[in-house]
Parts: structure tokens; C-alpha cells; sequence
């Protein structure tokens, strides 16, 4: 095996021994902190997979949180309150969202498609601003937690908790088959040279549409966990910020990776909470570590522990 | 038995006209060359037969089949491959994956999620004897970032091969490539003869005296003589206007 | 004119050079050999601080220019036709020629003069770089450099691609510029055409200088060309 | 165990002076009350909302579930407020609004563990529509920004103004720039304009309706002209109208010193945000030295009954904990330090209870 | 009512112009250096504040403006020599972190320096007052001014690019740094220069709307993106595309606003039409920015990639 699975699995063990850690501490907010890590860990993740391995820089990817937040309420308001649905129905929708916008967005490469993706991204929260009967821009709150199989097991935080985290350690397994199998191999090739991909055959825009639309949807499922842990939903987790702190995430953990992606939003995540907590003027502090880390390691937090791992062998 | 056949193909840029109503045949199994000054137009051609390029109005058909508005893909996936003159690779993949991904390209679907390509023998073995064909087999597992130029050259022609065409364009595959390296690569075009229907460009005169089964010369646009090797070379019109001194 | 001694360099973690000597007088023309991957390229990147000198020292008349700057090295009189062309794609074809001109008082090129000895690049001329074909981007590869009215001459490939005439062109440019007193340093895949022109050979093997020596020497030692050529 | 209170306001972003007014009214009454609420030791735990729903349930969560918050007072934004409604009254603590007060926790949303120290939100708008109506303004041309908040905001306005619309603008919400809106006010040349168009929004539009030379018309607005974007339009905007329940020179006791000592303290006039939460703190106050913190039943009875002292001199929750209070037409002046703010000029509406207390059926 | 669409065009094609001034210098750092500086909103917010500081200071508009100018190109100095120049041979995306740090950094360092309250400007003497248009409406002078100045800079701008020996080395250098400099150009101190006046532009265009607009903590980030999408509208490189694409953006922008709800109501019931209005207005300029893209993935006057 190689560095980067083992460190994926060493955090989802990290996460995983947070629930009991909080209890012996008496502090049952780590669980909260470390259920939020694991739903944006899931949100990284699918953009690194467009990101990462297509080179498709999407500006808009908040998009699909909200949409996964909204099917949500949606849901709810019509009497859906299993989880597994709301999934389903979530991901049908950010399916449907990407498979629109995808087709348009793909004809563009590089700055252009970062740019026509936040459009997108934009006009969904823009609707979803207007939408009236969701409370506008306000939002609205959820009633309570999704259901499963009829209970509301949910309302447990820590059962809340290992939900969330196996559909993190499903989302990488699932995604880190799919990198290394024949249609991850095709995705980075056309990352690498489209001309050449077709040169040997192959339709660029098929593979991209389609990863970027299993992006979204793993995307949006990461929106219906947040949207229960916060039980409220709102347009501000769409909003063009939203976006550009995902893409931080990633590029903090290192890109290309999925244990990076993993890395960059739990270290963010945590980062957050801890520099809020010690100061007002925390997102100073932030943006000095964030430029630190730019500086002097190209490849974020992967490239810096894959450089310690090289030291320690050399 | 014409394999690929080219009807007043036509190609402008403003007032340039790159292509300026070209016709074409070119035999089954036949080693066709096409030569000519800079800028008459080699590239933009192959652009054009292998889809990159959409000729303003003309026609291609390939094996029977006028395939002047399919895509690049397809015309692959019917036995039409390309190499470029300016080295097109996916850089951060190593030589072999490079070339195993254009094996893969014609071995059944992509959309293959769960099974590790890598760990795919077949795909493997084929793309390691592509690379062997050209030389490079040292060099597998090199990235092809990391490659002399001449090496990129090399598996620019693996590349190519390995999507077991049954047309092959070729793009300048000697420049750029060492005189050692060269005679390799004449020698193995040499024996892909007969399998493979080959349109060959190279400003290399010794390559393609000594390959060539038919030539063309090329000029701003038009094809302006066709023959066998010593009739091109005796040709007073294009000594002067192309080879100069040096064929002789 | 130019002194390399001892030149080590390399990408990353992988050396690449491990000692390369080379020398080229005023006036002289030196043909730097060896077959593909074994290190032509990296010398000439490291020459121009490109990459970073490892070990060694190099020498611009008389200058240690060792770990200078890219500029400072090209500014010292020396002037590059690249492999692989490298036009600057978003600049037209004059404007190609025109941005890093430059000339330390006595201009021998001028565009009049790149127009004469390329004809097809006047023809070009508001054309963007990366619309030329590939044989054209090279000629002005060569005309960018000469328009910087160097001293001393680098060609790596320089006539990648290139019709015969048109290469034929080159080569006899490349005579009539010796004879004005311009050192030459040159790669290229014609050894026929190298030892016609050359006044001396350097052979390289896996980033080491093996053998130096005239093309006389050379032509009467075939089992060097035979060992590290394989021509 | 001191009494904890969390300040869960926006404290970054562009609005983050609103809930810096809050703040600094929040802790200068702490330190009035030398630093003890009721006469317990008392700690505030100011935590940034980021203007971001979900960040902010999370952190009202960590106040009360985490550090032990027994009362939070905040937020400044509806949105917010929505968000933290729950985790904070879940989680047993008590939420004392400084200034957000939605409909939807008035009228059958309305929570016992809820109490709003502002009003109700459509009450500015709907006394600036009966002072409008009043004064005679037969025509007016309302804007505000597309968006829920916005759409509310008219709405207020129009259910009490009798007069015609003559048209409503709505625009992009940030907007830069307004000279399109400008020019269609100038060829309308309405009796006045009503505008909701808050933080820089605002400034950007009263300079720019000055510098159209509209100034002829008379500007009635609510959450635009405020003494948290007065330093930033001074001059454009003098003489312009709004309403409120409070200014800083209401003559009510104590009320003069508070605004000496805020502008001592922190350099600046508070605005309503910071009286509110002053006042806020004061209700806190009293209410504990009224029932302590350990019986809840308690506190929260004393919260809704006792009489402290307020800002705005009468004070007093309606069924549904939102106020019931006397509100003033506002007018930009120039103070006698230099200084710009709202200066109540006369009473619009006494005792005035919002249109959803009826619906509040939570006992 | 044509009367109206005619000053509404105009309008939006001033509002257009204003866009300008503020992309300018990022056009000169993304467009045609190829560097992506989300940092520039800040830095033209930086430029606001600085005005509004020496301008109180000093007591005069335009004493405040030179000095804001000068301090503007100094940070942008520094900010390359100490930032950007470790990251012109990177990625796009580390760009992309990095400006995205120094966006934290620089704006929290303005909200500790000036608080997080708007400030004013006073506007200068000699550019108040307004003259009359058509009917009841005056136009303000100062609008004037800043037309004046927008199409100043755009036009200096483009001799700078396309005319200039300076500009075609810093459109060369955007695509291969490494060459240049191995032809003997100092290619890193080229970039310096330019980078500065890239920032200093970014504080002119501050500066010069602060006494128009309000200068608050949030200026830099609302008009961050919509710098960008006028220069991708325009097409990534192109001076005139910039150009072009502000105009396009303030023309759509504010005629649509205007007028979309009118023109719904031409075509769909007014209920309807309203609602309409109210989805489709503030999604215009980001309709426009899809529609331009999928007609022209590279933008109006883009270079085919
Ligand atoms: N960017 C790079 N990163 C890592 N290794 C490289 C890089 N470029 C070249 N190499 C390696 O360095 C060695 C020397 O390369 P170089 O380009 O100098 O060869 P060369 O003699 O110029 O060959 P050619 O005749 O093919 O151009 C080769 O083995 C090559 O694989
Ligand atoms: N996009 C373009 N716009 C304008 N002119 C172009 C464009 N692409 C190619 N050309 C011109 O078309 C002509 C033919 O180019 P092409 O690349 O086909 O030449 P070629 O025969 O392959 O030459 P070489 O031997 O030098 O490779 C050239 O003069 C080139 O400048
Ligand atoms: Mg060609
Ligand atoms: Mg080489």
C-alpha cells in the first residue's frame, strides 16, 4: 500500500475514535466538530475527483451541498424523512443539475470553466434566494433530524456521527477504486492532454460529464448529512464563498489525492474552530498558516508529509 | 485497393489557403510520403483526415466510408491513428501508461469503475511490447515529463502504435530523434510495412527515399507531382522548389 | 569565449549531469554530440541557469557566470535557439523578433535581414506564434535568436523539421557567420552536416564528456563514434 | 459557578459593525454592573456568527451544549436567528434578541424561551407608512433589494401607507451602483421615496441620491440611515427620515449617560443595536436579582415581568416576548461633537404591538 | 419611455466603464500576466481606505489620492517580492491558495486598522455639483470624471500591451518566463513593475469610487468576482475584451434590471412576470457570463486555448 490510503485510513480511525475520546473528556461537542469535519471531508472528496484527477477547477460545487440540504426540507415537507431516500432524491437532483450545467459548462477549459461553473453555481443559489416557500434567503429549519427506517435514530449525535462517517469511508473507498480503475486512468488522461485522448480514441466529454456529474451527487449526499447536522437550511451553503473555501480545503490537504482532500477539510475544519475560539482576528492567523503552507509546500499537506516520509527514509 | 481516398479538400485561414482543393489516394498497404516546404500545409492535412481539422468543404473517405464530418474518435476506433510533429503526451503519466491507455482505448469500455487498471495484464503486456518496438522499453516507467525530447519523440510513435491502426499517419516521427534512434525507427516502419497503410511526413530525404512506396509533394496547398522515390528525386520542379542539394 | 568545467546538474532528486566539460573559443564553431537522453539539453539549460549548477563552473568570456541569473548569462552575449522552438505563442511573429532584441551597439541583425534569410516567416509576419507550422516557428526560433545579436551562438536541434532547402539555408548562415567571428556551439542529428561545419566535436555520455577532438580525429576514430553514437 | 451568558452575534464580514454595536452595548452594561448579573459573577463569551447559518447553529451549540451558557443574547440577522432558535432553546438556554425579530417566532412560532428586547420586524416600516400617510405624501417610489428581507420590508410599509405607489424598485442585492434607479425617481418625481436598503448598500445609494441633486425629495428609509452608516454618508444624509423605538437623544433617564459613556469607551455613537443589547443585559440583570439561575420556570417569568431599567424609558414583552413600545420618526442631524445620528423627533405610535402577538398561543 | 431606454444605456454603459477601472489592473495581472490575484479585490479596497485616511490627514482630495496611489504601488512592491514571485512558475491553483491567504490576511489587516465601520470621503471641490440632463435629471461631474478616467486607463492600458516593447515581454513572459530571461531580459524585474502597477491600479480604482460608493470592509470581496467575469466575458489576455465585457456587464446588468420586468410582462401574465423578474434579475450578469461561454468558450476576444 501505498502513503496516501494509509493515510486516509489513519484518519477515518482518528474520526472514528472521537465519539469515545469526547465522552472520556466530557466534552460531546467533539463529536459535533468531528462530524462536521466528516461531511465537508465528503464534499472535498468529490470535488477532488473532478478537481484532482479531470483538472476541472469547479467554482460552483457548494451548489450541490445546497441542493443536497434543500431535497432535504424538501422531503420533509412532503412527509420523506428517511435518509436513505432523501439521499436518493438528493442525489437525483444534483444529478440532473449536473448533467444540465455539465454539458453546457464542459465546453470550456481551464479559467472558463472555473468562471462558468460559479454562473451556475450562482444562478442555483440565486433560485434558491427566491424561493419564498424555503423562507428566501433566510432559509428554513428542519423540524428534526432524517429518519431511519422509521426512527429517529438520528437525534443520537454520536449515532449521527458514525452515519456520516460511513458514507466518508464509502465515499473514498468507492472513489479510490474508481481513480485507479480504467475510467480514473481516462479521466486523468484527458486532465493531461485532451488532444491526445482523442488522438487514441477516446470522447473526453463522456467521461467528463459523467465524473462530474457522480461528483455532484456524492456532493449533494454530503448536503443532506449537513443539513441534518445543522438542521437548517439555507442558501448561504451554496453561496460562491462556500465554493472557494471547498476548493481551499483541497488545495490545503494537496490535490489528486483523496487522502489530501481528507486532510485539507479536517485540518480547516478544526483549524476554524480552534482559531475562533483563541481570537477575533483568527482569519489572520489563517490566512498566514494557508500562505505558509503554499510557500513552502507546493503540494499541501500530502506533498509536506509525503516529503517528511521520503526524509525520514533517506 | 484504395484505402483512403481525398477529394478537393479545402482549408483557408483568411486568405490563406492552406489547403487548396487537394486529391488524394492512397493504397491498401502502401507507404505513401508526403513532402513539401515548410508551411504547405503536411500538418493542417493529417489535422484534417484525422478529424482534429474540419476541412471547409471536400471529402474523405476511408475504407469505402466518407468519414469527412465523423470525429477524431471514431475515425480511431475505425483504424485511423495519428502521431503528432509537436509532441502531444498526457506529461505526468509514465511512458507505459501513456501507451497502455491508448490499448485500452480500442479493448472494450472505459467505464470501468471498480477493477485497478494497472493491475490489467493484457493491457500491460501490449503497451510493454509497443514500447519495446520503439525502443524505449528502459524507460516504462519514466514520466513522460521527465523524458528527453528525442525519447518523447519515440513514444509519440508508440503511442500511435498501439492503437493498431490500420492507417497510420505520421507526423515528422524522425525529427528530433537522434541518427541512432532514427535508423531504429526507419528499420521498424520498415517491417510495419505491408501490415500497416502508412502517410508518412518527414523532411528526413533519406528516410523517405528509402521507405516511401509513393510520394507526393506538396506545395501551398496542392499537390504539385506524385510518383515513385527516383521519379520524385529526378523531378527538376521539386529539387529546386523543395530537396535543394542535399538529396543527391 | 565560453568555458564549462566540471558541470553538474539535474531535475529534482535525479542528476542528470555529472561533469561535463566544455570550451568553445572566439570565432570557433563546436558541435556538442551524443545520443538521445544523454544529458545535450540539461548542459545547455544549465548554461543558461535554467537549471542550477550543481558543481562546476562556467565562464562567459573570462566571466564567472555560475549561478547567475538567466538574463545576466544571455546579456553577456549569448543567444539561444532552443529545443523544442518555444515561440512565445500570444506574440505575433515580428513581435517575436522584436521583444528580446537587443544589440551591444554593432547590430548585424535587423528584421530586413531575418525577412531575407526567411522569406516564408515575412510572409507571416501579423501571424501568432503558435499559428505557424511547425518548420516556421523554427525558422523564427533561429531568427529570435539572431535578432538578440549574440556572440556566441547555442542551437539545440535548430533544424528540427525544417525543409532541406530551407536547412540548407541554415547551414550555409551558420558558415558565412563563423566567418564573420561568431562562436558556435550546436546540437543536431546530422553528423554529415556537424563535421562539414564544426570545428570540433564534444561527445556526451550519460551527462559526462568523453571524448573531445576535432572532426578529422573523430571521422579516424570510428569506435568512438561507434561506442557513443552508434551512427 | 459565575452565570454565563453567550453574545452570538456577526462579527465579521461587511455588517460586522452591527454586531460590534451590540457587543460593545452588551459589555459596557456589563461593566456598569461591575461585571456581575444580578448580583452573581457573570462571564460573556463573544463568539463570531460569521454571518453563516449553519456556522452559527454550530456555534450556539458549542456555547450551550460545551461551555455552559445559561442565555444568549444575539443574533443581529433573521436568517440566523432561525438557525440557532432551536440548538439554543434545546439545549435549556434562553435567547434574548438585540435586533432580529422574524414573524415566524411572533405570531405561532412564538417559543417561551424566546424573548425578542427589539420589535418585531415589520414595525419600522409600518410606522414609516403611517407617518407617511400622515404627512401627506401622496405618491411615494419604494426600493429595496430582491430578496425576501427586501420584499418584507415594503410590505410593512405599504400595509399601513395610504397614499399611491407609484413604483417599486428592486435591486440587486450589493448593488454598486444606483444612478439607473436614480434616474427613474428624477422622472417619476414622487412626493418621497421609501427605501430599505441596508449596510453599504445604503451609503452607496444616499450618496448617490445626493449627488443626483434628488436631495428635493424627501428619503424615508429603515435600516439604511443608522448610526452604523452615518460616519460613512455624513452630510448626504441629513435631514433624511426613519422610525425607531429608541436614539441616542431620546430623553429618557439614564440614556444621555449611556451614550457618553459608549462614545467614551469605544469612539463612536452607538446605534439601536447597541441600546438594545444594553438594555438587553439590563433585563438579564434584573431578572436574575429578581429569580436567580437555578429554577428556570423562574427566571423565565422573571424575565418577562420585571420592570429594569430601559433605554426607552416604558418597557414591556407582549404574549409573545416581542415588545410593546412606543415608536418615533427619526431625523438625521448633525450632533454638537460633529458627529451624524438619528435624532427622534416626534411620537408616531404608542404602545405598539406587532401584528402577530394575537396568533402566539404557546402557553 | 425611449428617451429613458437611451439614458438607461447609458447608464449601464457608465456603470460598465466604472467595472472597468476596477478589472484594469487585475487585467493587467490575470488577463495579460496570467497570474489569478484574488487578492485584487482587497488590494483595490486597500486603495479606498488609504484615501479615505490621507484625505482626511492632509484635508485634500487630491493630495489623498497621490498618496494612496503612492502607497498602493508600494504594497504591490512588496507583495511581489515578499508573495507572488515564489509563484509564477506554480500552478494556477496554488495561485489561486496563496492570493486566497493574502485576501484573509490583507482584509482582517484593514478591518484592525480602520475597524469594520464605512467611512466616507469627502468629495473634492472642483468635481462636485452636477450638470442638467434631460428634463428634472442632473448628472453628477464626478460620474464625469470617473468616465474620464476609465477610458484613460483603458486606453493607456492597451498602448501599454500591444504597442509597448514592455508590454509584448510581459505577454511572452506570461506564456514561458524561462525564455524570455535565457534572451536576455529581466524578466523577474519586468514582472515586479508590473505587478505594482497592477496593484496601484486596484488602489486608483479604490480610491477614485470612494467618494461615490461606501468604503467598508466588504468592497473588495462583492466586486472580486465580478472582475473576473467581465475579463472572462471579454476573453482572458485582451485588453479590448475587458473592455468590452465591462460594458456588456453594466449595460445587461442595469437595462435588465430596469427593464427585464417590463418586458416579461410583454410576453407572460404580470403575476408571473414578476416572479420572474425577481429569480431572473440577479442571476443576469452570471446568464450573460454562461450564455457568452457556451457560445465562445473563450470568451469575446479570447485566444482559442
Ligand atoms: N524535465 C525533466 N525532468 C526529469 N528528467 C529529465 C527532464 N528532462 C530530461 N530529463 C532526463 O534527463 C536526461 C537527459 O535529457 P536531455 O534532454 O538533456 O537529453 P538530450 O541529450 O538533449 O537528448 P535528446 O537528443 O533526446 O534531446 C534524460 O534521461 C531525460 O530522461
Ligand atoms: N490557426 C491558423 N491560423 C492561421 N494560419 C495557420 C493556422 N494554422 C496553420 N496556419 C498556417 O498554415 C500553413 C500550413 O501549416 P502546416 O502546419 O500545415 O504546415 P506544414 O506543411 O506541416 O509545415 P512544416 O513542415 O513546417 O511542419 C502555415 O503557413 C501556417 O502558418
Ligand atoms: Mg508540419
Ligand atoms: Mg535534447
Amino acid at each position: 500500500m501505498s502513503a496516501a490510503p494509509k493515510a486516509a485510513i489513519a484518519l477515518l480511525i482518528l474520526l472514528a475514535l472521537v465519539p469515545p475520546a469526547a465522552a472520556a473528556i466530557g466534552d460531546p461537542f467533539l463529536t459535533v466538530i468531528a462530524t462536521r469535519m466528516a461531511v465537508f471531508a465528503i464534499a472535498a472528496l468529490s470535488l477532488d475527483l473532478i478537481l484532482g484527477y479531470g483538472a476541472l477547477v469547479s467554482f460552483g460545487h457548494a451548489a450541490y451541498l445546497g441542493l443536497g440540504a434543500y431535497a432535504v426540507a424538501v422531503c420533509a415537507r412532503h412527509g420523506i424523512t428517511d435518509l436513505f431516500l432523501q439521499m436518493g432524491a438528493a442525489a437525483l437532483a444534483a444529478a440532473l443539475f449536473a448533467a444540465v450545467s455539465g454539458a453546457v459548462s464542459l465546453r470550456t477549459r481551464g479559467i472558463y470553466f472555473i468562471m462558468i461553473t460559479l454562473a451556475f453555481g450562482q444562478m442555483a443559489y440565486f433560485f434558491f434566494v427566491s424561493l419564498s416557500a424555503y423562507g428566501g434567503d433566510d432559509g428554513t429549519a428542519l423540524a428534526a433530524r432524517s429518519t431511519l427506517f422509521g426512527r429517529a435514530w438520528l437525534e443520537n449525535d454520536t449515532a449521527f456521527f458514525y452515519m456520516v462517517l460511513a458514507c466518508l469511508a464509502l465515499a473514498y473507498g468507492g472513489l479510490d477504486r474508481l481513480v485507479h480503475a480504467r475510467f480514473g486512468r481516462v479521466l486523468t488522461g484527458t486532465r493531461e492532454s485532451e488532444l491526445r485522448m482523442r488522438a487514441i480514441g477516446y470522447r473526453p466529454f463522456r467521461y467528463r460529464l459523467a465524473a462530474y456529474v457522480l461528483s455532484g451527487m456524492i456532493c449533494a449526499v454530503a448536503g443532506v448529512l449537513l443539513a441534518n447536522q445543522t438542521e437548517y437550511v439555507s442558501p448561504a451553503y451554496m453561496a460562491w464563498t462556500r465554493s472557494g473555501e471547498l476548493i481551499v480545503m483541497l488545495l490545503l490537504g494537496g490535490v489528486g489525492t483523496l487522502a489530501g482532500a481528507m486532510a485539507g477539510a479536517l485540518v480547516t475544519v478544526g483549524l476554524e474552530e480552534l482559531l475562533a475560539g483563541w481570537s477575533e482576528h483568527w482569519r489572520l492567523c489563517f490566512g498566514l498558516i494557508l500562505l505558509a503552507v503554499v510557500l513552502w509546500s507546493p503540494a499541501g499537506l500530502t506533498g509536506l508529509l509525503r516529503r517528511l516520509l521520503a526524509g525520514g527514509r533517506r | 485497393m484504395t484505402l483512403l481516398a481525398v477529394r478537393d479538400l479545402r482549408k483557408s485561414y483568411g486568405a490563406l489557403a492552406v489547403t487548396d482543393g487537394l486529391s488524394l489516394d492512397v493504397a491498401e498497404g502502401e507507404l505513401h510520403a508526403i513532402i513539401g516546404p515548410n508551411g504547405a500545409g503536411k500538418t493542417t492535412l493529417i489535422a484534417q483526415l484525422s478529424g482534429q481539422l474540419a476541412p471547409d468543404s471536400g471529402s474523405v473517405t476511408f475504407d469505402g466510408t466518407d468519414i469527412t464530418r465523423t470525429d477524431m474518435a471514431s475515425r480511431v476506433r475505425a483504424g485511423l491513428a495519428r502521431s503528432f510533429q509537436i509532441t502531444t503526451l498526457m506529461p505526468a503519466m509514465t511512458a507505459l501508461e501513456n501507451v497502455a491507455l491508448a490499448v485500452q482505448g480500442r479493448s472494450g469500455s472505459s467505464f470501468r469503475f471498480w477493477r485497478p487498471v494497472a493491475a490489467e495484464a493484457a493491457l500491460n503486456d501490449q503497451a510493454m511490447t509497443c514500447l519495446a518496438q520503439v525502443g524505449l522499453a528502459d524507460r516504462a516507467d519514466r514520466p513522460a515529463a521527465a523524458m528527453s525530447h528525442g525519447e518523447k519523440r519515440q513514444l509519440e510513435l508508440a503511442v500511435a502504435l498501439a492503437c493498431r491502426p490500420r492507417l497510420l499517419l505520421l507526423d515528422e516521427p524522425l525529427a528530433g530523434t537522434g541518427p541512432q534512434e532514427a535508423e531504429r525507427l526507419v528499420a521498424l516502419l520498415e517491417a510495419l510495412k505491408g501490415q500497416v497503410t502508412m502517410v508518412l511526413i518527414e523532411h528526413d530525404m533519406a528516410a523517405v527515399f528509402a521507405l516511401a512506396d509513393r510520394i507526393s509533394v506538396l506545395v501551398y496547398g496542392q499537390i504539385v507531382a506524385s510518383g515513385g522515390p527516383e521519379e520524385i528525386r529526378q523531378d527538376p520542379a521539386v529539387r529546386a522548389a523543395y530537396l535543394g542539394e542535399e538529396a543527391c | 569565449m565560453l568555458s564549462i568545467e566540471g558541470l553538474e546538474a539535474g531535475y529534482g532528486t535525479a542528476q542528470v549531469l555529472f561533469g561535463i566539460d566544455l570550451a568553445v573559443a572566439e570565432g570557433e564553431a563546436v558541435a556538442l554530440l551524443g545520443r538521445n537522453g544523454m544529458g545535450k539539453t540539461t548542459t545547455v539549460r544549465a548554461l543558461f541557469g535554467l537549471i542550477p549548477a550543481r558543481a562546476g563552473r562556467i565562464a562567459v568570456a573570462g566571466r564567472d557566470l555560475t549561478g547567475a541569473a538567466p538574463h545576466r548569462i544571455a546579456r553577456a552575449g549569448l543567444g539561444l535557439v532552443p529545443e523544442g522552438r518555444q515561440i512565445f505563442p500570444t506574440l505575433t511573429v515580428e513581435e517575436n523578433l522584436v521583444a528580446t532584441a537587443r544589440s551591444d551597439g554593432r547590430p548585424r541583425w535587423s528584421l530586413p535581414r531575418i525577412w531575407e534569410l526567411f522569406p516564408r516567416l515575412a510572409k507571416r509576419r501579423r501571424n501568432m506564434g503558435d499559428q505557424l507550422s511547425g518548420g516556421e516557428q523554427q525558422m523564427l526560433a533561429v531568427g529570435r535568436a539572431l535578432m538578440t545579436n549574440p556572440r556566441l551562438l547555442v542551437l539545440d536541434e535548430a533544424t528540427e523539421g525544417l525543409a532541406p532547402l530551407i536547412r540548407e539555408e541554415i547551414w550555409s548562415c551558420l558558415i558565412r557567420l563563423k566567418a564573420e567571428g561568431e562562436a558556435i556551439l550546436v546540437i543536431d542529428k546530422s553528423l554529415a552536416q556537424l563535421s562539414r561545419f564544426a570545428d570540433r566535436h564534444v561527445v556526451i555520455e550519460k551527462g559526462r564528456t568523453v571524448w573531445t577532438g576535432s572532426p578529422a580525429a573523430l571521422a579516424r576514430a570510428p569506435e568512438i563514434a561507434q561506442r557513443y553514437l552508434h551512427a | 459557578d459565575p452565570v454565563k451568558v453567550g453574545l452570538l452575534l456577526t462579527l465579521s464580514g461587511p455588517p460586522a459593525v452591527l454586531g460590534e454595536h451590540a457587543r460593545d452595548g452588551a459589555l459596557l452594561a456589563l461593566k456598569k454592573l461591575d461585571g456581575k448579573l444580578g448580583g452573581e459573577a457573570a462571564e460573556f463569551l463573544v463568539t463570531d456568527a460569521e454571518g453563516k447559518p449553519d456556522i452559527a447553529a454550530q456555534k450556539a451549540r458549542r456555547l450551550v451544549e460545551s461551555d455552559g451558557a445559561d442565555v444568549v443574547i444575539g443574533p443581529i440577522f433573521s436568517n440566523i436567528m432561525a438557525a440557532i432558535a432551536g440548538p439554543v432553546t434545546e439545549g435549556g438556554a434562553f435567547l434574548l434578541s438585540p435586533n432580529a425579530g422574524p414573524s415566524v417566532f411572533a405570531g405561532e412560532g412564538c417559543n417561551p424561551d424566546i424573548f425578542v428586547v427589539s420589535y418585531q420586524n415589520d414595525q419600522p416600516d409600518q410606522v414609516m407608512g403611517e407617518y407617511a400617510s400622515g404627512a401627506g405624501y401622496g405618491s411615494v417610489v419604494l426600493i429595496a433589494p430582491n430578496y425576501q428581507a427586501g420584499m418584507d420590508h415594503l410590505g410593512g410599509f405599504k400595509r399601513t401607507y395610504d397614499g399611491d405607489i407609484t413604483a417599486e424598485l428592486m435591486t440587486q442585492l450589493g448593488q454598486l451602483d444606483y444612478s439607473a434607479e436614480l434616474a427613474q425617481i428624477a422622472a417619476y418625481q414622487p412626493d418621497a421615496v421609501y427605501a430599505f436598503l441596508p449596510g453599504g448598500m445604503g451609503v452607496n445609494f444616499v450618496k448617490q441620491y445626493q449627488q443626483a441633486g434628488l436631495s428635493g425629495i424627501p428619503m424615508m428609509s429603515s435600516f439604511t440611515t443608522d448610526e452604523t452608516t452615518l460616519p460613512a454618508m455624513q452630510d448626504a444624509a441629513l435631514g433624511m427620515l426613519s422610525s425607531g423605538s429608541w436614539s441616542p437623544d431620546l430623553d429618557v433617564p439614564g440614556n444621555a449617560e449611556f451614550v457618553d459613556d459608549f462614545i467614551a469607551e469605544y469612539g463612536r455613537v452607538p446605534a439601536s443595536y447597541a441600546a438594545y443589547a444594553y438594555d438587553a443585559v439590563m433585563l438579564l440583570d434584573t431578572a436574575i436579582a429578581a429569580a436567580g439561575t437555578e429554577d428556570r420556570d423562574a427566571l423565565r417569568e422573571a424575565l418577562r415581568t420585571v420592570d429594569f431599567p430601559s433605554l426607552r424609558g416604558k418597557f414591556s414583552f407582549g404574549a409573545n416576548q416581542f415588545p410593546v413600545q412606543d415608536f418615533y420618526l427619526t431625523e438625521v442631524v448633525q450632533r454638537a461633537d460633529g458627529a451624524y445620528a438619528t435624532s427622534a423627533k416626534e411620537l408616531v405610535t404608542a404602545d405598539y404591538v406587532d401584528a402577530y402577538a394575537d396568533a402566539c398561543t404557546a402557553e | 419611455m425611449a428617451n429613458l431606454f437611451l439614458l438607461q444605456l447609458l447608464n449601464g454603459a457608465q456603470f460598465g466603464i466604472l467595472l472597468f477601472l476596477v478589472a484594469a489592473g487585475l487585467t493587467l495581472v490575470f488577463g495579460i500576466m496570467d497570474f489569478i490575484n484574488l487578492a485584487h479585490g482587497v488590494l483595490y479596497m486597500l486603495g479606498a481606505y488609504l484615501m479615505a485616511m490621507f484625505a482626511l490627514e492632509t484635508g485634500s482630495f487630491w493630495l489623498g489620492l497621490l498618496l494612496a496611489l503612492a502607497t498602493t504601488l508600494v504594497v504591490g512592491l512588496v507583495l511581489e517580492w515578499l508573495v507572488f514571485r515564489r509563484l509564477y512558475d506554480r500552478p494556477h491553483l496554488d495561485q489561486v491558495l496563496a492570493t486566497f491567504a493574502l485576501m484573509l490576511i490583507l482584509s482582517e489587516g484593514v478591518k484592525i486598522l480602520w475597524g469594520s465601520a464605512p467611512l466616507n470621503v469627502a468629495m473634492p471641490e472642483l468635481l462636485s455639483g452636477s450638470i442638467p440632463l434631460a428634463g428634472p435629471l442632473r448628472y453628477p461631474v464626478y460620474r464625469i470624471a470617473i468616465i474620464v478616467a476609465g477610458l484613460a486607463t483603458a486606453a493607456g492600458l492597451w498602448w501599454l500591451i500591444a504597442r509597448t516593447r514592455a508590454g509584448m515581454l510581459l505577454r511572452a513572459g506570461a506564456s514561458n518566463r524561462p525564455m524570455v530571461a535565457a534572451l536576455g531580459t529581466d524578466i523577474s524585474r519586468l514582472f515586479l513593475l508590473v505587478f505594482a502597477l497592477g496593484a496601484m491600479l486596484a488602489g486608483f480604482a479604490g480610491a477614485l469610487v470612494s467618494p461615490v460608493l461606501s468604503v467598508d470592509p466588504g468592497m473588495g470581496d462583492s466586486i472580486l468576482i465580478l472582475t473576473f467575469v467581465v475579463i472572462v466575458i471579454g476573453g482572458v489576455g485582451s485588453v479590448k475584451g475587458a473592455f468590452a465585457g465591462a460594458l456588456l456587464v453594466g449595460i445587461v446588468d442595469t437595462v435588465g434590471r430596469i427593464f427585464g420586468p417590463i418586458w416579461l410582462k410583454l410576453v407572460m401574465d404580470p403575476a408571473a412576470a414578476t416572479q420572474a423578474g425577481r429569480v431572473l434579475a440577479p442571476m443576469l450578469v452570471y446568464l450573460l457570463m454562461a450564455a457568452v461561454l457556451s457560445w465562445r468558450p473563450n470568451g469575446l476576444f479570447g485566444r482559442p486555448s
